[in-house]
């Protein structure tokens, strides 16, 4: 016989403000299977607490019904507390009278009413909870970082450090990210590759860190602690077995005029090639769209040079598995094109140039040695003008959100673009300037008042090239409400910051989810800000949003804490929601089998004791099974049911509300 | 033989007459038959929305309401105002359906909403769909700049074929018509538009920084499809001359008369006798 | 309250009954955004909470109706969303077909619901229950004559 | 036709490539014939008026225990048989077809020549037209018209089951009606019961059921059951391109999915 315990919260004045807490929980005390019935303040709070586990302890409850917030907030609240007083944490349900309920209507009648129903519910399914045992399955202790920028090399040498084994997954040639390509940082404006290219000579020496470079991410099985992911090593043609580095290759390769994607393409690289020359490993690829001899089987030289015999030009992509307790994903960000702004050229003007083709005009080891040279003519530029917020805070041709890092390194620009040009005149076209963060503000006060850099606020209407190759800069002036006009050299668009190409396969590879822009979801925006819905998959740097290098470095060791967190036990312990087989009226039309999206349904000999098979069913394999549910859908005899949302379950649901 | 409507509207049986001689004249080449619509009305432009808004929707629904009753499903209107205040009702008709019943009880007749309307542009486009590069005779050879002004680029949801800060919609016709397209920075600067009578001076200004951009990148002509634009750029090119505030006469065309001049067409039967500006001499044995 | 009038019949408002049947990850938690947002909605609906829109049996949708319930709701992830990566692609497929075979049975799409609505949608769960609550009002009382009608 | 059907059973039992023939009597009502001695296939008998499909015995225990086993198949009834290979309930290699259509006797199959034969012969089989007018007269009406006339023919249904016993896609070893914890469909044979049932008997057999018409034939209230199947025969069709029957190993309308199905109703 059911003995169930209600207990209805207040929540302060939040559910108590529009639901008549006293009557629900008269009401609920007449509930079929009720025995107890209270109402209290905050039953979140210690007192609240104790009082559901006096009760239950007391009044010998079966099963608990708190009616309160949304499962989601508390729910793991109050089913330790059951467990804590003895009672099966799943015979304990949440019924939602506050996000679903007094918070969404105004009418006290009708919300009370709702909250009844809500309760009545949940009454009906806790009557028909069954004491359940959560899952125990062993933890592969090796994690996956996918992304070898700054964001994945931390994660992993933190992950390293911890004492578990990692394997880093770079998409290019090299590790090092976007990091690798700026000249200086703010706000310190420490020189961006000194302190970078320690780290990744780091990652790549890490006794626990395997690096897979030129790699990615083909598909994945399986779930928290026990993921096996297929890693596409594109072909190389340079086995680094044998490469020592030496550079004899790509000083001869004759194709010369590549443009080099690391200097945002005003550098030019061979068909062979580093993409710069700290790269890690530093071992060069074939860019095979481009090489004469994989593309026209003329040409040779590259292996004819290579003093090794590293050369191969019939490498082959290959696929590797690779067996995995968690995921970082550290796929970084790249900039939107400009090309969509027909205002500003639509991409054809050669001297409207984006953020990082200025960070390498600026970088000591860049295409121009750090000088600043337009990329048309190469002539110094005497004016240049900075262009904020370019596709940022648009939602019409560009995107809505705020790309958070263009103000920072854009009075960056201005400051070293004065430090190398001192008659150089740098205006700033500006919306805000959000200089949230340590030094930042300071950092931009800087650039106004030490660099001379000159704030405009307001937007550019229009860039138009003269015949003498001047831009002429037009816009609007909105502090003193008049048109400007600036005959500028060269302009930087401080273009918005959006997702790497194909970040939206791999969320749906590995079951994250993401926004509108194509930005991972984390699993909660404030309280689990580096889990993704999927189990076991975290997140660092810029893949979840617009961040600067310290933010990124941030939430990449506390994605390392987490995955050290769930590597601290050989074991891991899952909601034990999963679907089981009636073998008795399993009738094998095996549908189930072909809808369970993780495999977890599988055919099952049933044997008699000599061995021979009596009958084929499915059966459920425990630690595959996620829970969805949808085998118990598709079988047609309900000979599937699933734990903790049963059939029964729903039924009485259902009939709570006739 | 496909069917268009055709709505040619004031200008072009007047002040742009060209336009209308021209723009029956290819789709002639191209056999394309122009239907004009019976008892058509004023469009409004341009002065009737800045003084009573019922009447700047009522004169261009009435004039889509007849085009339906006709059975034309493509209506063309080659003048840009004219574009624009058709195309505009039917943008505003579609964002409110109470619109179009005041509209209908205003005008006595319904409205479905099921005709579209198409820029010179837009016509141009369907012509060469239609195979007119086909009949393309004369080898013009031509350095052209192509300018669009406001209403051949502009209004969200009006001109939905093209780009309306960086508008290529005449480029592709021009180069079939065997023409260089020149880049330059003015193809939807601001002429003056309807200033011409009121505030001419500005117009001048405006019109001669066109006409500079133009010649400053070395074109022979500037080709447009609006007649707003043509006269400034055409008629007010005049006085700039008379005042030496220009080096020399630069002929304006519609698109239509460049592409007509394409098909082997005489001048003088595409209008070209008819600007200010003497354009004869671009075809050998033109002028 | 009485009336004098007791002759004259008043005029009951009639109160849709709604049952929605909605997943964990998606529909629930914009439900829950809705509440975080402090956005008002008609108090007709009553969530029914499962792991996933793939859970959902079409038993459940006629069970639904035939105890009183006025429409049928389902809210699931969007397509690609599915936390259990094709749970919903599963039960897409599922009411694209039996829709159909309820609405040659007599249960039209002035019933029966079916929507997207993602943890972030907030707005779109208060608009969907508003404009949902709206058509079923405009409907009237599911006829107690229907054969799916428990009577 | 007659006598090379009766030829070729006699031959599969001779050369023992089946043990047990189902076919056709002849007799009233032309009930199953059940054979497994050469000279009594001289008894069976075929002609369109024989509405059982056979393919409907062969996940009964009775039949399994006698395999190989041959069946007098119309081209539904192949389907059938395809259909239920695909289900895991017809052991390949132990079930023959006796193919007949119409008047002609088209040999003897196993599942895959069975299913290569419909593929090549008679790609497109669907719904009859006769069919398909009833269901469209049924889509003109209003939904309240519609279900009142469901109403009305629901009332007859004395939940006898026979539509369920004559059906080859209804083999569930406990059918969902006999499940009381819970019991979803009311076994009483009254208004809310009967519509669940008759609606789920039909849902059920979506993107399954091959159209051989033998539940409605069963019926001995003559509800119009093939109604439903056809409207979610060809629903299934245009949706998913379903064709279920032609493919021994194809996957189930429900329990797959495409990324492309239609959500055009979805919001």
């Amino acid at each position: 016989m059911a003995r169930i315990g209600v207990f209805i919260c207040h929540c302060g004045e939040n559910i108590g403000r529009t639901v008549d807490c006293p009557a629900v929980s008269a009401a609920a005390v007449r509930m079929p299977g009720v025995v107890h019935s209270v109402d209290y303040k905050y039953m979140c709070s210690d007192p609240g607490q104790q009082m559901i586990k006096k009760a239950i302890v007391e009044m010998k409850l079966t099963g608990v019904v708190v009616a309160a917030c949304s499962p989601r907030m508390h729910e793991r609240t109050f089913r330790a507390a059951a467990a804590e007083a003895g009672l099966n944490p799943f015979l304990l349900e949440m019924a939602n009278l506050r996000e679903h309920c007094s918070w969404v209507h105004a009418d006290k009648a009708a919300a009370t009413q709702k909250a009844i129903d809500l309760v009545r519910v949940m009454v009906a399914k806790a009557r028909r909870d069954r004491a359940l045992r959560p899952i125990r399955v062993p933890v592969e202790p090796t994690a996956l970082v996918v992304g070898g920028g700054i964001a994945g090399i931390q994660a992993a040498l933190d992950i390293a450090a911890g004492g578990k084994k990692v394997v880093l997954v770079e998409r290019g040639p090299s590790i090092g990210g976007h990091m690798a390509r700026l000249s200086e940082t703010f706000p310190t404006l420490d020189c961006s590759q000194c302190i970078l290219t320690p780290r990744m000579v780091e990652a790549a020496s890490h006794p626990n860190i395997t690096l897979m470079t030129y790699s990615e991410v083909e598909s994945v099985e399986g779930f928290v602690g026990n993921f096996t992911v297929t890693v596409r090593h594109k072909a190389r043609y340079v086995d680094p077995a044998k490469c020592t580095g030496c550079g004899d290759c790509f000083n001869k390769c004759p194709l010369k005029n590549i443009p080099n994607e690391f200097d945002a393409g005003l550098g030019m690289r061979r068909a062979i090639y580093v993409p710069f020359p700290q790269a890690v490993p530093n071992k060069p690829v074939i860019d095979a769209a481009h090489c004469t001899m994989l593309q026209k089987g003329k040409c040779g030289l590259c292996a004819k040079i290579c003093p090794r015999g590293a050369i191969d030009y019939k490498d082959q992509d290959s696929l590797v598995k690779v067996k995995v307790g968690a995921v970082v994903l550290a796929t970084g960000f790249q900039l939107w094109d400009h090309a969509a702004y027909g205002e500003y050229g639509g991409g054809r003007l050669a001297d409207v140039i984006d953020g990082f083709a200025f960070e390498r005009l600026a970088s000591a080891s860049g295409p121009t040695g750090g000088l600043i040279k337009r990329p048309s003519d190469g002539k110094e530029p005497k004016t240049i003008v900075f262009l904020q917020c370019c596709g940022s805070r648009d939602d019409k041709a560009g995107k809505k959100y705020c790309s958070k890092i263009c103000c920072m390194y854009t009075a960056k620009h201005a400051m070293l673009y004065r430090h190398k040009v001192h008659d150089g005149r740098a205006v700033v076209f500006y919306m805000d300037v959000r200089a949230a963060g340590k030094g930042y503000e300071e950092f931009v006060r800087r650039a106004l008042s030490d660099d001379g850099a000159e704030y405009v606020r307001g937007r550019v209407s229009r860039i138009t090239r003269k015949q003498d190759g001047t831009l002429v800069v037009r816009g609007a002036d909105t502090l003193a409400g008049r048109p400007v006009t600036i005959e500028a050299d060269l302009v930087v668009l401080a273009d918005a910051v959006v997702p790497r190409p194909g970040s939206e396969k791999l969320a749906q590879i590995f079951g994250v989810g993401y926004d509108q822009d194509g930005f991972y979801s984390e699993a909660h925006p404030k309280l689990r800000p580096v889990e993704t819905a999927a189990a076991g998959v975290f997140l660092a740097g810029a893949c979840q949003a617009p961040k600067d290098i310290p933010e990124s470095v941030a939430q990449a060791s506390a994605s390392a804490a987490k995955v050290l967190g769930l590597f601290a036990n050989p074991e891991l312990e899952r909601e034990p929601i999963i679907a089981r087989v009636n073998r008795a009226t399993c009738a094998h039309c095996r549908a189930c089998i072909s809808a369970c999206p993780y495999g977890a349904a599988k055919d099952f000999d049933v044997l008699d004791r000599a061995g021979k098979v009596l009958r084929t069913v499915v059966d459920v394999n425990e630690g595959l099974c996620q829970g969805c549910g949808t085998c118990a859908a598709v079988c047609r005899s309900h000979s599937v049911d699933l734990d903790g949302f049963t059939g029964e379950q729903i039924h009485a649901e259902l009939n709570a509300l006739l | 033989m496909k069917t268009l409507g055709y709505y040619p509207g004031c200008s072009l049986s007047g002040g742009g007459i060209e336009l209308d001689l021209s723009v029956r004249a290819i789709a002639k080449v191209a056999g394309v038959e122009l239907r004009e619509i019976e008892d058509w009305n004023c469009c409004g432009a341009s002065a009737a929305h800045s003084l009573d808004h019922s009447l700047a929707v009522a004169l261009p629904f009435r004039v889509l309401a007849l085009a339906e009753s006709q059975g034309l499903s493509e209506v063309l209107a080659p003048c840009a105002a004219c574009f624009s205040r058709l195309k505009g009702t039917q943008v505003r008709l579609t964002r409110s359906p109470e619109l179009g019943q005041r509209m209908q009880e205003l005008v006595e007749r319904p409205y479905n909403g099921t005709v579209r309307i198409l820029n010179i542009n837009e016509f141009v486009a369907s012509l060469l769909a239609e195979g007119l590069a086909g009949k393309f005779t004369r080898k013009l050879g031509l350095k052209v700049v192509a300018y669009y002004g406001c209403l051949l680029s502009r209004g969200e949801d009006i001109v939905t074929s093209d780009d309306a800060e960086d508008p290529q919609g005449m480029a592709a016709a021009i180069r079939v018509a065997g023409c260089e397209v020149l880049p330059w920075n003015s193809s939807n600067e601001c002429c003056g538009g309807g200033f011409s009578m009121s505030k001419t001076g500005s117009v001048l200004d405006l019109s001669q920084a066109i006409l500079d951009e133009a010649r400053a990148v070395g074109a022979d002509l500037v080709v447009t499809g609006c007649p707003m634009c043509h006269s400034n750029l055409d008629m007010r090119q005049l006085e700039l001359l008379k005042r030496r505030r220009v080096p020399g006469a630069l002929p304006i065309l519609y698109l239509s008369e460049l592409l007509g001049l394409a098909a082997g067409l005489e001048p003088g039967a595409l209008g070209l006798g008819r600007h200010f500006i003497e354009s004869r001499q671009l075809v050998r044995g033109g002028a | 309250m009485k009336t004098e009038k007791a002759d004259v019949p008043t005029p009951t408002t009639f109160e849709p009954r709604i049952t929605a049947f909605v997943c964990n990850w998606c529909t629930y938690a914009g439900a829950d955004l809705a509440g975080t947002s402090r956005l008002q909605y008609a108090p007709n609906l009553r969530i029914i909470k499962l792991p996933c829109t793939g859970r959902i049996d079409p038993l459940f949708v006629l069970k639904a109706f035939e105890n009183g319930a006025d429409a049928v709701l389902v809210s699931g992830c969007h397509p690609g969303d599915c936390h259990y990566t094709s749970g919903n692609y599963h039960a897409r497929r599922r009411w694209t077909l039996f829709r159909k075979l309820l609405a040659l049975t007599g249960i039209g799409d002035d019933r029966l619901f079916f929507s997207w609505v993602s943890a972030a949608e907030g707005q779109k769960f208060a608009d969907l229950v508003n404009d949902v609550t709206a058509k079923v009002r405009k409907a009237g009382p599911f006829q107690a004559a229907h054969p799916g009608r428990k009577a | 036709m007659m006598k090379a059907l009766r030829q070729e059973a006699a031959k599969l039992l001779q050369e023992k490539r089946a043990a047990l023939i189902i076919g056709f009597a002849e007799r009233e009502g032309h009930p199953a014939l059940f054979i497994s001695k050469p000279e009594d296939c001289e008894r069976l008998f075929y002609d369109v008026s024989c509405r059982q499909n056979l393919a409907a015995y062969l996940s009964k225990p009775e039949v399994s225990a006698r395999r190989p086993v041959a069946i007098v198949a119309s081209l539904a009834a192949l389907r059938s048989l395809v259909v239920l290979t695909a289900e895991s309930q017809a052991a390949p290699g132990q079930v023959l077809a006796l193919a007949v259509d119409k008047d002609a006797f088209l040999g003897t199959f196993d599942v895959a020549g069975a299913a290569e034969l419909l593929r090549s012969k008679y790609p497109d089989l669907g719904p009859e037209k006769a069919l398909l007018e009833r269901v469209g007269e049924l889509s003109k009406k209003s939904v309240v018209e519609r279900a009142a006339f469901w109403a009305e023919e629901f009332a007859k249904c004395t939940r006898c089951y026979a539509c369920r016993a004559a059906c080859p896609g209804c083999y569930c070893a406990r059918c969902i009606v006999e499940k009381n914890a819970p019991q979803w469909v009311s076994t009483a044979a009254l208004g809310h019961g009967n519509y669940s049932w008759n609606i789920m008997r039909a849902f059920h057999q979506s993107g399954r059921c091959t159209l051989c018409g033998a539940c409605e034939a069963a019926c001995p209230q003559g509800l119009p059951l093939m109604v439903l199947n056809a409207a979610l025969d060809r629903e299934a069709l245009e949706e998913f391109g379903a064709r279920p029957g032609y493919d021994p190993e194809g996957k189930p309308v429900i329990g797959s999915w495409s990324a492309e199905d239609d959500h055009s109703y979805m919001r």
